[in-house]
């Protein structure tokens, strides 16, 4: 391998989809569970394991290990949630891989068309973007990049690291 | 591949966005319009040589569909149908 | 053999000694060197053979703009149509001359030059048309094309080890070129913190201060480029890269740099995509030759590449040389050439008088003012050169082994133009510089018409300056040259006489260009097309300026009205792998698993693409069965006892809202809203022009909560489609729109005895028919895991299909087939569902919709609700069915012979006659219920057609067919029902 | 007209080529002409070359505002084929092959048409049933297509190394179609301009038209240039991209959309490739030039644009397709690539109709036109000339869309 860079794919966790008026979803679901809504657009917000993405216009991916996913689908309750408000499960829809290593900026950047230098894309940044040609949810890991596509494509991405890590 | 201005996410690069085709007029009514009228409006669009203004679908990010006004002799992005960039 | 290599000097390592090859001979040169320069230095003057007339040719300049002398290189290092001067000559590489066989000084190929008064430009418009042109096409295509001689590996030949990378950066500011004018740029953008990108194209940096020899600061100007790269190594926020040519400006400040010599030793090439907030472009400027009779002999050299080879590379391209010039530049290379031992004999320059500044630096050359070059001696080389005053008198002839030209300078502003950027004629320095920016971007030093060092350092630093908001740098002195030019287009003296080009790649001399304005072919396109000038690989960048001023001359209008031809992209070949980066093999298009995939795979199942980039299994062959056979099988599983199915990837959507059930009934053809949550229904969309975008199911999961169930190909546009008609037509609906296509996987199990192994699956949901009716679903586990069972078939048998999360599915899935295997249960492929539908006359969109059939035609009238009085595409339904265009309907077909296959696609003509079709057969299959063929048709007018007889135009053979209802099973649907 | 032949080649030989007359003349503009042709492309060259030599319309004048030859014709990747899948089609370009088989002797200029068969490789089973049909409803019009093994594909396309049983779309056959073949853009324009100069066409470059004109009756009286008002009771838009700018100065609108369309070509190389090979499922084609350059084009550009550009994203599409059936091309270099502008109608099909405006005629659509020039310029002169459509050109009214009666030739390839 001739970059000192390496990824792994990282085993499933939990996510809710979460759309509507910020107020609304604080409203059904409490602020006391959530970790605290970031105000700007593309940023994260994190508090006791749990992580709220503003990915959208009124729209949010909260994240959190997958065993606490039965505990946050019961304090969340997608299916009885007022009708203003969209919470769902979508856990298993993404893959996440974690790519680490001195050059994982360029490593990043074979795949990635975003400017992820932390000038542009800081310390909390979040975002949906493109990697390798699909779309990918793209954040700041220790010493790296979290980044998650559809899963279907997992075994895709695999394949287009192994062959951008050479 | 140009940067396209996207109101959630700033400027991205075109490959991340589908494009949506020039914006048309609203649709009529279609208990109103005339064949005529309604043939028009779903086949005939804004075809200028200079800004038209036309929508992109930020697919492969925030998921909106925005709207921009593009110089179609330069490919800026421009303020208007009178901004000629 | 002779050296011509100096003892001392240049930019070559000489205790690096490499040995190479070219044209199956042994040289040697040093590590700095390039193949140009060491061949140079091993006195092979002879390099190369003219495209169209096979004229010896030997090495013109010294760099890209390098015309005559283009190798292939094999081996590890193989490449096509290089030029010598711009390959890093290393060791055991070795090299051929393109374009003459079997070599450069014994050209079979030159026999053409017998027939060249036959053949000026666009001979071959006039000619070989007679019996036809596939009679000589073959000899002239041979004849064509450069590298890749007869004996050349096969194409096949994998290419060297190694892979490509493309990669995407971003910078504030992305400096082209890192001569005096780029690095003073980037310095001062460096130093104010912006993030700089800075390619080269040279393998080293310096510019054309690596060619000269000239003082910044009092000391060598190498000297300070030295500290200038040292000082941008420090920086972080600086990326420099050497031998990394800039050949496409694109839109929006994008830019492709094509590196050749990666770092990374397994690397062959790279590409940057570099997105730029600012461009400066200090790419130079570009020697130009003289236009005079046999310029183009071995031995006639650039002036400034021959500067170039004793400053750099320490070699003497000759022993006694004539400079014949209109400018003050070659005056310094004359001087240069002196101070390394070369015989001068005489610098000819045409203009009269000749400015004291020009004859200041001739230092004791003599000089003959008013004086041009008209005609060479020597073919193979040059032996002298025959010179007059420009009228014609004093002809004499000067003996020399080297004849150095230079017709002045041109801004490299291939990029500049690239960018959309205009250009103007500048009448002081001959040549069209830039004029109007149309992208964020500035032109410095030669680029932008600066020819003097220290213009090109003070234009660098202020446009870095101003970009940055930063004070200007003291700038450091340098010595001083000054520049002038008189224009000369082309020797006209008397006594001029013979071939003078043009364009020395291509071949293209001023005759032809005459004879192009002759004919009618005005326009400086109509002359590059018709001569072909300019369009050879080094798309003419010594060589157009002097065509436009050929043109000029002969029509006598000004350049500026003349203008250019496009410069397009790339600057330079760039290699097609470099452009493909890491995406190659596997790679190259996306793909998409299920869970299941890699259970089918071990299974032998045959694998393909199967709509929105699903690799799916098509049939699942077994033993030595054939293809039919193992349909068949999988076909009877489903009709007579069980199989299963990966229905994954069919698209889903949430859809959550107070207006989900409106938004239902809009896009949907048929009525959504009145189902009870726990129903779903089967639905059409269509486009706003009333053609078919997709067929589902609608589920009611509650009051608020829908899911939408797509076509696996369809799932994006739908996706697309509903988004935009909810953020664009209906913002003030309250409807969300969550992709679940990977929350849920489904494995239809579908047969007679699916309930069977449902219960041998354990479940907690009362599957009883009354209970779970067909279009009914409900939420609970099965083989205790979370699962949805929803009541839909596409088969036309007694189907479940049971949605679990996908960390479910491989588990599911093994479960089913074991709890099936007592009920015989099978996998089930494509093939097999496609045999299935057809039984039924179920509507594949792939198959029976064509972007003219409607719903009305496909006999699902039934679809179009006629209580709402509005949906995408109503109305366009209505309208095209009251034009005047017949309608193709579906229909059943039955072959006469029960053993008849159709081929899908076939038409149906008139009695099978060469008429225009009246239809055509969308599905074919071996029905496993009939024990026949069975065929799905779109015939005009078939609904009231059932009954007849119609026929099928093979290409021998017509099929008579038997015309009836579009389904073959259970038409009354009481299987799926059961 | 001066003729062309090796014994005049030889002749002019003698005196060093000084005695070629020029191919066309460059006479002064007249106020007013029977027929006014706008644009001096492909179509409008044939155009009116037909009107001339078919009917006898000689009174006709080719207004262009740039050079001529200058617009797709100059920018095309020279590909003539009849392999389409509708019988609405299908005629109009088995027609179109035809003219262009004997345009070198009938024009007394080498066009180097070269029918070198084009080959289809198959890379999906939709894909293959779609060509299937298009096979047996071309036999109809007597356009050739068969089908062969992949191994007859790989023997006559010996550089097809990709695509192979383990691929992601493994070649699984192939369609050849004999008929199809390549020849030289800029001598199909320049043959056209000099027959029809011949036959009395005036030509007139560097006139760009800025207005149409309308007369009291509402027809069309002429058109407005910077070198003044020329007079015609018969306008021909044939401007490809710029049709609506056109149009719209008469206020009529058409449903036409411009978009840019490019193409590329590879350093030449020995003969390499000796047919059209078009890949439908991995989106390229190419063909080996006569220089030994390989012409290769790929994926639209959707937008909607009149700049000629290259959009880096879809080239990189259009470059690692190639590279994945002919791995051995990622050493060959890039020469040239270009943008040209094309106008494509809700169909994709042409549209060739006397408009709303009596006496102004558009032929546009044209996506890929440059097989449909000469079937196209003379169906078009049958318009102008005689008033009613032309048979062949009869599905490609502007009247379809009153109906919606689309002639989709794409849009039926979905998997199942």
């Amino acid at each position: 391998m001739s970059y000192n860079a390496s990824f792994e794919r990282l085993p499933i966790s939990a996510c809710f989809d979460l759309k509507g008026a910020e107020n609304a979803l604080v409203e059904w679901i409490g602020a006391e569970i959530l970790p605290g809504f970031p105000t700007e657009a593309n940023r994260r917000r994190s508090a006791d394991g749990l992580s709220l993405d503003h990915v959208g216009p009124r729209h949010w991916l909260l994240h959190a290990d997958i065993d606490r996913e039965d505990e946050l689908n019961a304090a969340l309750r997608p299916h009885l949630a007022p009708a203003e408000v969209s919470i769902v499960r979508i856990s298993d829809t993404m893959t996440t891989f974690r790519v680490a290593g001195a050059d994982v900026a360029h490593v990043l950047a074979i795949g990635c068309p975003l400017d992820l230098h932390e000038t542009a894309f800081p310390e909390d940044a979040v975002t949906f973007t493109e990697f390798f040609g699909q779309k990918a949810l793209v954040r700041r890991c220790a010493g790296g990049f979290d980044v998650s596509v559809e899963q279907s494509y997992g075994d895709m991405m695999e394949d287009c690291l192994t062959r951008a890590l050479r | 591949m140009m940067l396209i201005p996207c109101p959630f996410c700033g400027h991205r690069n075109e490959s991340e966005f589908a494009y949506g085709g020039p914006v048309k007029p609203d649709r009529p009514d279609p208990h109103a319009a005339s064949d005529e009228d309604w043939v028009d409006w779903l086949t005939t669009v804004p075809n200028p040589l200079g800004p038209v203004e036309e929508r992109w679908w930020h697919v492969k990010g925030c998921g909106t569909w925005l709207t921009i006004w593009r110089d179609t002799r330069t490919h800026c992005v421009v303020e208007g149908s009178g901004d000629a960039g | 053999m002779r050296d011509r290599r100096l003892a001392s000097g240049g930019r070559i390592d000489r205790s690096r000694p490499l040995a190479f090859r070219f044209n199956g001979k042994g040289y040697r040169g040093f590590s700095g060197d390039t193949l140009a320069s060491a061949l140079l230095a091993s006195n092979v003057r002879l390099t190369a053979r003219s495209f169209k007339y096979h004229r010896p040719r030997g090495i013109v300049g010294s760099g890209p703009e390098e015309p005559a002398t283009l190798v292939e290189l094999e081996g590890c290092h193989a490449s096509a149509n290089r030029a010598a001067t711009t390959v890093r000559l290393e060791d055991g590489m070795a090299a051929r001359s393109v374009n003459c066989w079997p070599s450069p000084g014994l050209d079979l190929g030159a026999v053409s030059q017998l027939f060249a008064g036959l053949i000026p430009a666009g001979f071959y418009y006039k000619t070989f048309k007679w019996p036809g042109w596939r009679l000589y096409e073959p000899a002239i295509r041979r004849a064509a094309g450069l590298a890749g001689a007869p004996d050349a590996p096969p194409p096949d030949a994998p290419p060297p080890d190694g892979h490509f990378e493309a990669v995407h950066a971003h910078a504030d500011v992305l400096v082209v070129g890192a001569g005096p004018a780029g690095l003073m740029a980037a310095l001062v953008a460096g130093r104010a913190g912006r993030r700089v990108f800075l390619a080269d194209e040279r393998t080293e940096a310096g510019g054309s201060l690596l060619d000269r020899r000239m003082e910044i600061a009092g000391r060598p100007a190498l000297e300070w480029v030295a500290e200038s790269v040292a000082e941008l190594t420090s920086m972080p926020n600086v990326t420099h890269l050497q031998d990394a040519c800039v050949w496409a400006y694109r839109e929006h400040n994008f830019l492709m740099v094509n590196e050749r010599s990666p770092a990374n030793p397994s690397m062959l090439e790279r590409n940057w995509r570099v997105r730029a907030g600012k461009v400066i472009l200090a790419t130079g400027a570009i020697e130009r030759g003289l236009v005079f009779p046999d310029n183009d002999r071995p031995g006639v050299m650039l002036a400034s590449a021959a500067q170039a080879y004793v400053n750099r590379f320490a070699v003497k391209p000759g022993e006694r040389a004539v400079v014949f010039a209109n400018n003050d530049s070659a005056y310094a290379a004359a001087a240069d050439l002196l101070a390394s031992g070369v015989d001068v004999a005489a610098i000819v320059d045409s203009r009269d008088p000749v400015p004291d500044s020009a004859r200041d630096l001739a230092g004791g050359i003599p000089v003959k003012g008013g004086s041009v070059v008209i005609g060479v001696r020597g073919r193979r080389s040059v032996k002298g050169a025959a010179v007059s005053k420009r009228d014609g008198q004093g002809a004499s002839t000067i003996d020399c082994d080297l004849l150095l030209h230079s017709g002045g300078w041109s801004p490299a502003v291939h990029l500049f133009s690239q960018s959309r950027g205009s250009l103007r004629y500048d009448e002081s320095l001959a040549t069209f510089v830039p004029d109007e920016a149309a992208q964020a971007c500035v032109s410095v030093g030669g680029a932008s018409g600066e020819l003097s060092l220290a213009s090109a350092l003070r234009t660098g630093a202020e446009a870095a300056a101003m970009i940055t908001g930063t004070e200007m740098p003291d700038l450091p002195t340098t010595t001083g040259e000054s520049y002038a030019i008189t224009p000369l287009w082309r020797v006209d003296a008397p006594g001029a006489k013979g071939r003078a080009f043009l364009d020395i790649q291509n071949d293209v001399t001023v005759d032809d260009v005459h004879l192009a304005l002759r004919e009618g072919y005005e326009n400086v396109e109509h002359v590059k097309r018709y001569t072909t000038g300019g369009m050879g690989l080094d798309q003419g960048k010594t060589g157009n300026i002097n065509i436009i001023g050929t043109i000029a001359l002969q029509k006598g209008v000004p350049l500026q009205d003349v203008g250019t031809t496009t410069f397009r992209p790339p600057y330079s070949p760039v290699s097609f792998g470099a452009i493909g980066g890491i995406r190659e093999e596997s790679v190259v298009l996306p793909y998409r698993h299920t869970p299941v995939t890699q259970w089918n795979l071990d299974r032998g199942a045959f694998m393909y693409e199967a709509g929105a980039r699903w690799r799916r299994p098509g049939y699942f062959l077994r033993g030595d069965e054939t293809f039919q056979e193992t349909v068949n099988r999988e076909c009877r599983a489903v009709r007579e006892c069980v199989g299963v199915y990966d229905g994954s990837p069919l698209g889903k959507f949430e859809l959550k809202g107070r207006d989900a059930g409106r938004f239902l009934d809009h896009v949907y053809t048929n009525l959504m809203s009145t189902l009870k949550p726990g129903q779903c229904r089967y639905g059409l969309m269509l486009t706003e022009d009333g053609l078919i975008l997709d067929d589902g199911v609608a589920m009611r999961l509650g009051e608020h909560r829908w899911l939408v169930s797509t076509s696996t190909a369809h799932a994006d546009a739908v996706h697309g489609h509903m988004e935009e008609l909810l953020q664009t037509q209906f913002p003030d609906w309250s409807v969300h729109v969550t992709t679940v296509t990977s929350q849920w996987n489904n494995a239809t199990v579908c047969g007679p005895r699916a309930r069977e192994v449902m219960a041998a699956l354990g479940t907690d949901i009362d599957l009883s028919p009354e209970e779970l009716p067909f279009m009914r679903f409900a939420d609970g586990h099965v083989a205790g895991l979370p699962a949805r069972v929803v009541r839909v078939s596409f088969t036309g048998e007694l189907s479940f299909e049971i949605n679990v999360a996908p960390r479910h599915m491989r588990d599911l899935w093994e479960w089913i087939m074991e709890a099936g295997a007592p009920s015989g249960i099978e996998p089930v492929g494509s093939e097999a569902s496609h045999v299935l539908r057809v039984e039924k006359g179920f509507l594949s969109l792939g198959h029976e919709v064509d972007g003219t059939v409607d719903a009305h035609d496909l006999g699902m009238s039934w679809i179009m609700s006629k209580r709402k009085a509005d949906y995408v595409g109503k109305r366009s339904v209505e309208l095209r069915r009251r034009g005047k265009a017949v309608r193709r309907e579906l229909v059943g077909l039955l072959p006469a012979d029960p053993n008849d296959q159709i081929p899908e696609g076939a038409p149906l003509t008139p009695g099978g006659e060469k008429r225009p079709s009246e239809g055509l057969v969308t599905a074919c299959v071996w029905s496993v219920v009939l024990d026949r063929w069975v065929a799905l048709a779109l015939l005009e007018n078939g609904k009231s057609r059932h009954g007849e007889t119609v026929h099928v135009r093979l290409k021998n053979a017509t099929v008579a067919a038997t015309v009836g209802e579009p389904v073959f099973h259970d038409p009354d649907g009481l299987r799926m029902r059961s | 007209m001066q003729n062309y032949s090796i014994v005049s080649l030889l002749r002019h030989a003698i005196n060093g080529h000084a005695t070629w007359a020029p191919a066309w003349r460059s006479p002064p503009l007249r106020e007013s002409y029977d027929v006014v042709v706008i644009g001096a492309g492909g179509h409008g060259l044939a155009t009116a070359y037909y009107l001339a030599k078919e009917f006898g319309i000689t009174d006709v004048a080719v207004l262009e505002r740039g050079w001529l030859g200058g617009g797709n014709v100059a920018r095309n990747t020279v590909t003539v084929r009849s392999n389409y899948m509708r019988d609405a089609s299908i005629p109009f370009y088995v027609k179109s092959v035809a003219l262009y088989e004997g345009l070198s002797d009938e024009l007394n200029f080498n066009l180097m048409h070269s029918k070198r068969t084009m080959i289809d490789v198959v890379q999906t089973f939709p894909k293959m049933r779609e060509l299937r049909r298009r096979q047996l409803t071309m036999d109809i019009y007597g356009s050739t297509y068969e089908r062969i093994s992949t191994e007859e594909v790989r023997r006559r396309i010996p550089a097809l190394t990709g695509g192979g049983p383990g691929a992601r779309l493994p070649v699984i056959g192939g369609m050849v179609h004999t008929d199809a073949g390549v020849n030289r853009h800029d001598a199909v324009a320049w043959a056209y301009a000099r027959g029809a100069d011949a036959r009395g066409v005036e030509l007139h470059q560097q006139t760009p038209v800025t207005k149409l004109l309308r007369g009291g009756d509402g027809a069309v009286k002429g058109v407005e240039t910077p070198r003044g008002i020329v007079r015609a009771r018969k306008v021909a838009v044939a401007v490809s991209g710029h049709t609506t700018t056109l149009t719209e100065t008469v206020g009529l609108r058409l449903p036409l959309r411009t978009m840019n369309l490019t193409a590329f070509v590879s350093e030449p190389v020995k003969p390499l490739v000796d047919v059209v090979v078009n890949c439908p499922d991995s989106g390229f084609y190419f063909s080996q030039s006569d220089k030994g350059e390989m012409v290769i084009g790929g994926a639209p550009d959707m937008g909607q644009s009149f700049r000629r550009d290259v959009k880096q994203h879809v080239f990189e599409d259009t470059v690692t397709a190639m590279l994945s059936l002919f791995p051995s091309f990622k050493k060959l270099k890039l020469l040239r690539q270009w943008g040209g502008h094309v106008d494509i109608t809700p169909d994709a099909s042409p549209i060739m109709d006397e408009t709303d405006v009596p006496g102004l005629f558009v032929t546009a659509g044209w996506w890929g036109g440059y097989k449909a020039i000469p079937a196209g310029g003379l169906t078009l002169a049958h318009l102008i000339a005689k008033g009613e459509p032309h048979p062949l050109m009869a599905p490609f009214t502007l009247n379809r869309f009153r109906h919606l009666d689309y002639v989709m030739e794409s849009g039926t390839t979905t998997a199942r």
